[in-house]
């Protein structure tokens, strides 16, 4: 698993690449953790080069949801892997995340 | 192990790997080969794969508890249009088919748990249980229409 | 001269391409006075594909910037062809726009 | 007009286009022959096309007044390294040498015009004026150092 972030005045992006699992999650969720800490709430997540997104890592977005939603962020997925799109439905959370066909749409509707 | 031809069409892996979590990976790996071998496409091949290594998560995390603690067999078993696979481990007796899966919920409290069972159940086209001694045994199967042999 | 607009909550993207001169320049106008008129005044301006500035169309970029900025909003230049970037260095108004290397940090700067 | 080759290596075009804002990317077209002939790169012709199409939407605009009033007789002359465009309008007489182009004004009041005699001047080595009985006759002139011929 890879992470990148980028920092936009009002907005982050982050790019989630490879695998997530339970034996990567953790860093995902320090990742995240670490940007809700400092006040960045408005999360744009680019899953396009997910190729695997276990319970473990849904838990992780799940998580973070919670958090910036109760300081009025939002996390939004951004041109998401089929694979990706494949867990969240399975896993019955595609009715929590708003889906954006690319990054562009997914920063600019915050 | 390599596979092994047991009558006309039926491809069996057999692979023991400790219980820890790096080794979900591998599990997948077998998963997917079994998958390929039963004609599966790559899309139904992953969902197979997301819903095993949940199983397989659950046995670490919540079966042993401590990582290495003990050991996981998979095993599965391939025929044009089906995959079978076994999980079988010593941990504490659990049922999974007997526990609920968490499908209803408020879009106000969502729930950050209780993924894996409910992947299994959906992907899954049977989950059998049976406790045989001291040992878990779980058998997935999933079925296709129209295999591409 | 071709004009696409894309509208985002805070942000629109105005993606200009083709020859944007005194025969153009009024097309241009149009679009971007009808997006004050609506109250969009943070605007981007993607000029990746703009292949003639001349002075009409600098003029445009220069009064549409000063409406937006008495509404408080802004004009920045997204992706810039070589020849918009000469067009307005020529004309020396480069110290009036910020300019981003794609549309998406462009759009993430607002 | 066809081309006309003087001497050794001038290349020499010359056309007279009506003075409407519609001709101004023909008036380009001629002007990016002509900086292909001195050799110049691509980026060095664009600069001409826009200091020469400014002298011909500034003759259209503020000489003629009126669009189709007159026309613009447009003369390019190349040779390697140098390109040399004239322009000769019989609209009332006007010296954009004299005039100052504004290049000074304060960031929260920028200018909405006045750019044109400035990327002339910006662009060009020489801009000459003559008022030649009824007729403005404008020389711009670029050179090169090193032309790739
Ligand atoms: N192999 C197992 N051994 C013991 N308990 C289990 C096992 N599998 C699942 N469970 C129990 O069922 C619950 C739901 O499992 P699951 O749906 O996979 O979600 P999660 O693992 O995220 O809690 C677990 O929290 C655990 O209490
Ligand atoms: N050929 C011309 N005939 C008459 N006036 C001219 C001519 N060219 C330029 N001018 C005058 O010089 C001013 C500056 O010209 P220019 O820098 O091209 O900017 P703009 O055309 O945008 O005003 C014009 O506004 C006009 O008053």
């Amino acid at each position: 698993m890879e992470i990148k972030t980028q920092v936009y005045k009002r907005v982050v992006a982050v790019t989630v690449s490879g695998r997530v699992d339970s034996a990567t999650a953790g860093d995902l969720e320090a990742a995240l953790t670490a940007l809700t800490n400092e006040s960045h709430t408005n999360l744009v997540l680019d899953l396009a080069a997910v190729d695997f997104l276990s319970s473990s890592g849904l838990r992780v977005l799940v998580t973070t949801l919670k958090a910036v939603r109760k300081l009025g962020g939002d996390v939004r997925l951004a041109q998401p892997s089929q694979r990706a799109v494949d867990a969240i439905n399975l896993a019955g959370l595609d009715v929590l995340f708003k889906v954006f066909p690319d990054r562009e749409s997914a920063i600019g509707s915050y | 192990m390599a596979p092994t031809r047991t009558r006309s069409r039926l491809t069996l892996h057999s692979q023991t790997v400790a219980a820890r979590l790096d080794q979900l990976e591998a599990v997948c790996g077998l998963v997917d080969q079994g998958a390929h071998s039963a004609g599966f496409d790559d899309r139904t091949s992953y969902a197979c794969q997301l819903a095993v290594c949940e199983a397989a998560e659950n046995i670490v995390k919540h079966g042993y508890r401590k990582p290495g603690a003990g050991d996981i067999r998979v095993t599965t078993r391939s025929r044009p249009g089906e995959l079978i696979i076994d999980l079988v481990d010593s941990a504490p007796p659990f049922d999974p088919t007997a526990a609920m899966p968490d499908d209803d919920w408020e879009m106000t409290d969502p729930p950050v748990g209780g993924r894996g069972l409910l992947i299994i159940r959906r992907v899954m086209d049977d989950v059998h249980y049976e406790r045989r001694g001291h040992r878990n045994h779980l058998r997935l199967r999933k079925r296709i229409q129209a295999p591409s042999e």
